[in-house]
């Protein structure tokens, strides 16, 4: 049987999109003069990359592909990828054996925000020059690190909100389907929507919120207990499109049709805008793991002595029954 | 009379312990009851045909996994790799599928043998410890799953989905496989020969060296077993999910399955396997898990209450033992 | 030592052996794998597995196992960065105590109850985990390092290696003499090798016990402030599946998991080779991470099988 | 000597310094002791006689705090007593030697001796050398001279048995208790063993003292108790007590009627057999250990091995059955060479080995007597690989009544039984697997007269129904009284072989002393 969900980020499609381009923002930035390093050339030094997470899922597929690819683009052959298996303590050390293999440039995919203080320590004494992607490091921008690239995962759950309302009127039960406990993403994404919910649709009530841990068959477990005790639900808000997935799965085997019971999610994965399409999902924010092409431009920039912004925060698309049929090539 | 009161104080000394062996034998038992009565009592809609079914549903993997836990505690051993044979299992049926989906439950079933033959060679004729030995499997094989099947794959076989969620009577028939599974290895353990060597090694491997069992074989034989199941499990969550998942599929499920193994009453020292109570440990946990979700307890608070119960269970049924 | 006595250590430790075949070939087979700069990462990320498959040695010498060291790790991290808001001291005594009482009723109720410690430890694996997710606002509060003092301690260097790395060689030396040296040693050594004969040879079987996991359990605790010192902040996310790190690491070292043989040479060998596999993994540098765990798989059933044989070998002569 | 003075107490002797009176203990399905009055005066040795099951060792451990008794009052000193643990026994000064050799064995010997009294150096810890350097000077008081460094459990059982005697002697006791503390033991420990308790006695110290060898108890004991299923049958001085009349107190039977029967079963002459041999061994070697056995054994022959403890008998037993990795050799079994490292091979081969080590070897403690008996046998206790029931209760019945083996029900777990019918259930094992040879080491120890008779009976029985029987028994007695053939080992090689006339206790201690001079 052929994989329904092959990734396909080597097309431009789906290429991540800054929301508030270079240079042109409001906010702090950083040259190389600033920060106190010196220029050299990308493709000859050694770069590192620190993937947090298995690439098991479609976004961290897609993330470190796109790494890789850009990588093998610019003819950078001395790339270094390290993956620590979710162990933020694995994740430490193979940054810091990354600096000891003698990198110029670190691209790191945190598996948390906090507790970065050895590597940035010791990045910094060697003024080695830190993209953070996907997840932000709490730490000073342009001395700690050089500039996050990513989404906004607040406002993401804060969208999903607004589509979850838009779905029930303002009004009814829902779900929330949590991530893993103790990630950044699960919190920010949980606050953005609750946040948001009381502020616009006080009508909305939260009535059940349990961990999926973002995996398809804990979601489909969780959503299978939860339709037995609470039949009158609404809506299901799932953290991530895997979990929605399972939900949907559980759903079906429970006799439901689909739109019954509204599910909003987030990712942008190909399955979950097909499940859009077929009716099953009701809408899904995009969090794009395209990551490659925005993180060497910068630091070509960064080593160009142009002033680099503290944050780029990229634009996320939203899928729903309107464009998700036209869009299923650019999800990954 | 004081012959009289001294033969009373003998029957007492005699019944006193009885009592203690029957809350020992059925403690699990009168848990799940207990465990079935407050949910009766407080738990919304939890009399529905369809709920009970779910909890069925959802314990058949852990059960199945369960029993091949239980022939290699029995031996004195534990199989930590069941959870990523189970994920080595969903990687190979999707690889497969296109053959057919009962030739690839095969191979799949039969690529868990391997995992388990060798997990069983290292532990009986190596000689390695088997936490060890099953813990550089549950690392190794897990990787070589998510080789296999990079990411979670969607399939639409019929035959496998339907597999995963049709029923006969009423019943699912993955539940009625993990029935059928429970009944032969209770048979195997109660009435072959092979049940008993597996006992009788796992009581003292020495001894049954001497008495000529086949001790290298039947702990290879055991391994297999446990990773055959554990593969089974695999496929029927895999078909139950319509998706192959090699990455969390049965994560940490070694952990459920031991303790599973252990709250009904079988020691983890070896030497002694209860099957049916093994079933209610698995269906007591479940029980527990989906309490805790219904009410909608976060998740603090639900390992919290587990470990409680864990405990008290446990407690209940606990045999004299060092591990 | 002379020259006997070390080839007799080398003997009877396939661990250290194996250790040194792979530290060798990896110098060889990378250029900057021997660099102290490598060496270093490795040393000190394995410190605090160290400390823990310390306390571990003394658990599963005494014929037990303690699966509540991850929780344990995490929630003295989390414990100690919480407590650094009212000073160093607190910070490291807050978990430590918390962590201690949490050893304390597990050791009570595996010596007096006689339940299996797989299981009581594993109820605490469950517990602990919870009681950190309480506290942490279910995972969502990160608290920061705020005593610079208690900072130094997990940051700060000395000889070019940092603190965590002095402690857990103190701890080491400390636990060998506590082993080899002391009754109490020796009483851990007997009830592992035989519970029955060493408590009818008088040893007090419950409270030895009880000492081995309150140990076990202050060891993962300390191991979990000084890491929230090293990364100032009291990370929720960390110590998933460290019990089996430390369990391995302590068998690979050649303790005998159903107890009454092993000893710390060996555990912090079997530490070091599991650092040094990862970093020969991250040499590399292209490996999917699928890859990587096959490799490491592979790696800990090579470590283990030539252990085993270097062991049988050197009991046959 | 006003001890010793003191000794053979009568009634009016002085203050028992121990004593039970009026002890119940019951197990579930048994009553083990049942209203048990015991006094123990200082100066005596006291012994304490009775079947296996009779509840011997179930009243000493009542007396050392392993058990707590149902009914009845201990008094130690002079005021009641009740001993929480072993420990608190033990500090009171009451020490004891438990049946089964009660030692770690993975520890190293010196460990094993001293430990919780390790010579302690600076800052209380541990002085190795003066460890190593004490407990070598113990244990060679009690001809054990080896390298103390070394495990425990690289000594052989007797050698264990005689640290375990050494570790319990060397505190400060007043009352010393030894369960069956010979039966590993060699002839010449023994002697060591009653110089030590008679220097013992001599100082006030009370030494209760279980055997089953009567003769010792003749030549060390002055009072005698004797049980019977958990009751006091006797209690008195033991000089003048005729020693049928001792057994028939054992027994309950009538003195006539042990008179009449005889105090060993062995009945046949030594023969000698002249036909091919069922299982030969040859040049059986391995290092350190074996040097170039050779044994043979002929259907309906007793072949015994004798020798000092550690001559390597258990080793040749093992070797023969492939349960030791052999460095050379080869065993014939009918002419046929044998797979080597395999039970499984010799035992279908017909060839089967009663262990030495009852606890560590023999016996499966977490399953019941049934399923012990049948274990070896499976294979033919069905089709198919399925167990028949009914084939495995009719197997366990016929030899649960032919041993006499007690327990309160086939499902009784074995490890419940009293030392001697766990050695009866063993025996069963072998049998039902109806072996053309049986290699029997140590099979009485540690069973009672009676018992012991019927085992001896049953080895007489079976070599004439044509088994072939290689007999390994420290007790020298048992060996010549039950051997057709006597082979004498010493240091892993066969140094003389005695046969027809030859076999006497004289002539097997004169080969291994001529040989040692020469
Ligand atoms: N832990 C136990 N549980 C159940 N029954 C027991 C237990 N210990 C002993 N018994 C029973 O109590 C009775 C007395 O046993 P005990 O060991 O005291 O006999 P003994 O006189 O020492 O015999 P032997 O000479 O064979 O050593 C036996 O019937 C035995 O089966
Ligand atoms: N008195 C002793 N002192 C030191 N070591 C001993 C002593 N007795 C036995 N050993 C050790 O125990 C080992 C095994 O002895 P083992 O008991 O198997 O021999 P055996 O001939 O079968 O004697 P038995 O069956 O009477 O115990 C010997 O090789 C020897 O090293
Ligand atoms: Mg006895
Ligand atoms: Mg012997």
């Amino acid at each position: 049987e052929e994989p329904q969900s092959a990734p396909a980020a080597t097309s431009t499609a789906g290429q991540q999109v800054v929301q508030s381009p270079s240079g042109t923002a409001a906010g702090p930035t950083c040259t190389l003069t600033q920060f106190g390093g010196t220029k050299f050339d990308l493709k000859t030094a050694t770069v590192g990359f620190s993937q947090s997470e298995k690439e098991a899922n479609p976004f961290r597929i897609a993330e470190t592909k796109s790494i890789k690819d850009e990588a093998a683009k610019l003819g950078i052959t001395n790339l270094k990828v390290t993956n620590a298996q979710s162990q933020f303590s694995k994740q430490i050390t193979d940054v810091q054996q990354l600096i000891a293999q003698g990198v110029r440039l670190l691209v790191i995919a945190p598996l948390n925000s906090d507790g970065w203080e050895p590597v940035l320590q010791q990045a910094a004494a060697k003024k080695i020059p830190i993209i953070t992607v996907d997840r932000k490091i709490n730490a000073k921008a342009c001395s700690d690190y050089l500039t996050f690239i990513g989404s906004d995962f607040y406002e993401q759950g804060k969208r999903a909100a607004d589509r979850m309302i838009d779905a029930l009127a303002s009004k009814g039960k829902v779900a929330i389907l949590l991530g893993a406990p103790g990630n950044n993403v699960t919190t920010e994404r949980t606050n953005g929507f609750k946040d948001r919910i009381k502020e616009k649709a006080p009508g909305i009530t939260i009535s059940f919120e349990q961990t999926g841990e973002f995996a398809r068959e804990k979601g489909q477990q969780v959503t299978e207990q939860l339709i037995q005790s609470n039949p009158d639900i609404n809506g299901i808000y799932a953290e991530n499109d895997e979990m929605a997935l399972g939900a949907v799965t559980a759903l079906k085997g429970a006799g439901k049709e689909a739109g019954d019971i509204k599910i909003v999610s987030v990712d942008g994965t190909r399955s979950a805008v097909q499940g859009i399409a077929d009716g099953w999902l009701h809408a899904v924010i995009e969090s794009n793991p395209r990551f490659g092409p925005l993180a060497f431009e910068t630091a070509q920039k960064f080593l160009d002595g142009q002033p680099i912004p503290d944050k780029v925060i990229i634009s996320d698309r939203d899928y729903d029954t309107g464009n998700a049929k036209d869009s299923l090539g650019e999800a990954y | 009379m004081a012959e009289l009161t001294q033969q009373r104080a003998g029957r007492v000394a005699v019944l006193k312990p009885r009592v203690f062996a029957w809350v020992q034998d059925y403690g699990v038992y009168a848990a799940v009851l207990a465990l079935l009565l407050f949910n009766v009592l407080f738990t919304p809609h939890f009399l529905d045909a369809s709920n009970f079914r779910t909890q069925l549903v959802q314990v058949t993997p852990i059960v199945i996994v369960s029993l091949g836990m239980a022939l290699v505690i029995g031996t004195q051993g534990i199989d930590l790799s069941v959870g990523s044979v189970m994920a080595l299992a969903a990687a190979v049926v999707v690889l497969y599928l296109g053959y057919g989906w009962l030739p690839a439950l095969v191979v799949a079933v039969l690529g868990g043998a391997v995992a388990g033959a060798v997990g069983g060679a290292l532990v009986a004729y190596v000689g390695v410890q088997p936490i060890v030995a099953t813990l550089a499997l549950l690392v190794g094989v897990r990787g070589l799953a998510n080789v296999l099947v990079p990411q979670l794959v969607e399939f639409r076989n019929p035959g496998l989905i339907a597999l995963g969620s049709s029923s006969v009577g009423g019943i699912p028939v993955i539940v009625l496989i993990a029935a059928a599974l429970t009944l032969i290895v209770l048979f195997v353990v109660r009435r072959t020969t092979f049940g008993r060597q597996v006992v009788a090694i796992g009581g003292n491997r020495q001894a049954s060296e001497l008495s000529g069992l086949p001790v290298k074989r039947v702990l290879l034989t055991v391994y297999v077993i446990s990773g055959l199941l554990a593969a089974l499990a695999g496929v029927l969550a895999t078909a139950r999910l319509q998706a192959s998942d090699p990455t969390s599929l049965g994560m940490f499920i070694e952990l459920s399955a031991i303790t599973a193994v252990v709250v009904g009453g079988t020691p983890l020292t070896g030497g002694r396997i209860r099957v049916l109570s093994t079933v209610m440990g698995a269906l007591l946990m479940q029980l527990l898990a989906a309490t805790l979700i219904k009410h909608n307890l976060p998740q603090s608070w639900t390992q919290m209450v587990q470990a409680v119960i864990i405990l008290a269970a446990v407690y209940a049924t606990r045999e004299r033992g060092t591990r | 030592m002379n020259r006997e006595q070390a080839s007799r250590v080398l003997q009877q430790h396939g661990a250290l052996m194996v250790l040194g075949v792979l530290v060798i070939v990896g110098s060889l087979a990378f250029d900057s794998f021997a660099k102290p700069e490598n060496a270093a990462s490795v040393v000190v990320s394995s410190s605090f597995l160290a400390i823990i498959a310390i306390g571990m040695t003394f658990v599963i010498i005494s014929g037990g196992i303690d699966l509540s060291v991850g929780s344990l790790f995490v929630l003295g991290g989390v414990l100690a960065a919480y407590g650094s808001q009212y000073g160093a001291l607190v910070a490291l005594l807050l978990p430590l105590a918390v962590c201690g009482v949490v050893g304390l009723l597990q050791g009570l109720v595996i010596a007096r109850t006689g339940m299996a410690p797989f299981i009581v430890t594993l109820a605490g694996l469950l517990g602990v985990r919870g009681l950190m997710l309480a506290i942490s606002d279910e995972g969502a509060t990160t608290y920061l390092v705020k005593d610079r003092a208690f900072a130094t301690l997990g940051q700060g260097e000395v000889l070019g290696l940092s603190y965590p790395v002095h402690v857990t060689i103190a701890l080491a030396l400390v636990a060998m003499v506590l082993l080899q040296r002391t009754g109490f040693g020796q009483n851990v050594y007997a009830i592992g090798g035989n519970e029955q004969a060493a408590a009818l040879m008088g040893v007090p079987v419950r409270r030895t016990k009880v000492y081995v996991y309150v140990m076990s359990a202050l060891l993962a605790g300390l191991a979990g402030a000084l890491n929230a010192a090293r990364l100032s902040s009291g990370v929720t996310i960390l110590g998933i599946g460290l019990e089996l790190d430390a369990i391995a690491a302590v068998v690979i070292g050649g303790t005998l998991l159903t107890g009454g043989a092993g000893g710390i040479t060996g555990t912090v060998a079997g530490v070091l080779l599991l650092g040094v596999i990862q970093s020969l993994i991250n040499q590399v540098g292209s490996l999917t991470s699928a890859f990587q765990q096959v490799v490491s798989g592979v790696f800990l059933a090579l470590v283990v099988v030539a252990q085993r044989l270097l062991s049988k070998a050197q009991r046959l002569t | 000597m006003e001890a010793a003075d003191a000794g053979p107490a009568g009634p009016a002797g002085p203050e028992p310094v121990l004593e039970a009176k009026g002890i119940t203990k019951a197990f579930p399905g048994v009553l083990a002791l049942d209203d048990v009055s015991l006094a123990l005066r200082p100066g005596e040795v006291h012994a304490l006689v009775g079947e296996n099951g009779a509840g011997k060792s179930t009243l000493i451990k009542v007396f050392t705090g392993v058990y707590q008794p149902d009914g009845g009052e201990l008094r130690y000193r002079g005021g009641p007593a009740a001993f929480g643990t072993p420990l608190d026994a033990q500090r009171a000064g009451i020490s004891t030697i438990y049946q089964e050799v009660n030692l770690v064995p993975m520890m190293s010997i010196a460990r094993n001796l001293l430990l919780g009294r390790e010579p302690r150096g600076r800052f209380g810890v541990i002085d190795a050398a003066a460890m190593y350097g004490e407990a070598g000077r113990v244990l060679a008081g009690y001809g054990v001279e080896t390298d103390v460094r070394r495990p425990l459990r690289t000594l052989g059982v007797g050698a264990q048995q005689m640290v375990a005697l050494a570790r319990a002697v060397s505190v400060d006791a007043r009352v010393v208790i030894m369960d069956e503390p010979t039966s590993s033991l060699e002839p010449r420990e023994v002697e060591t063993l009653f110089g030590v308790i008679r220097r013992l006695r001599d100082t006030g110290i009370a030494v209760l003292y279980v055997s089953h060898r009567l003769d010792e108890l003749y030549q060390v004991c002055d009072r005698v108790s004797v049980l019977r299923d958990g009751r006091l049958a006797h209690t008195g001085p033991l000089a003048g007590l005729e020693r049928l009349k001792l057994i028939s107190l054992m027994l309950g039977r009538d003195l006539t009627e042990v008179r009449a029967e005889g105090l060993t079963r062995f009945s046949r002459a030594h023969t000698r057999l002249n036909g091919e041999p069922v299982v030969e061994a040859r040049g059986l070697t391995r290092r350190h250990v074996l040097e170039g056995v050779n044994v043979s054994v002929r259907p309906g022959e007793v072949v015994g091995l004798g020798g000092l403890l550690g001559a390597g008998r258990t080793e040749t037993a093992k070797a023969i059955v492939g349960a030791l990795p052999l460095d050379g050799g080869q065993v014939l079994v009918a002419g046929r060479p044998l797979r080597g490292g395999s039970t499984t091979a010799a035992i279908r081969a017909g060839v089967s080995l009663l262990p030495e080590d009852r606890k560590a070897e023999g016996i499966i403690p977490t399953l019941s007597v049934r399923e012990n008996i049948a274990l070896a046998a499976l294979p033919s206790l069905g089709r198919a690989g399925v167990v028949s029931d009914t084939k495995v209760d009719r197997v366990v019945e016929i030899f649960m009544r032919r041993l006499r083996i007690k327990a309160a029900s086939p499902h009784q777990l074995v490890s419940e039984l009293s030392g001697g019918n766990q050695q009866k259930v063993l025996l069963a094992r072998w049998l039902a697997v109806r072996p053309k040879v049986l290699l029997l080491d140590e099979p009485t120890r540690g069973i009672d007269v009676g018992a012991k008779a019927e085992v001896q009976a049953l080895i007489d029985e079976l070599a004439g129904e044509g088994l072939g029987v290689l007999l390994i028994s420290s007790d020298l007695e048992e060996l010549v009284e039950g051997a057709d053939r006597i082979l004498v080992l010493r240091e892993g090689a066969v140094i003389g072989e005695l046969s027809g006339d030859e076999v006497t206790e004289e002539r097997i201690m004169a080969t291994i002393a001529e040989q040692a001079d020469g």
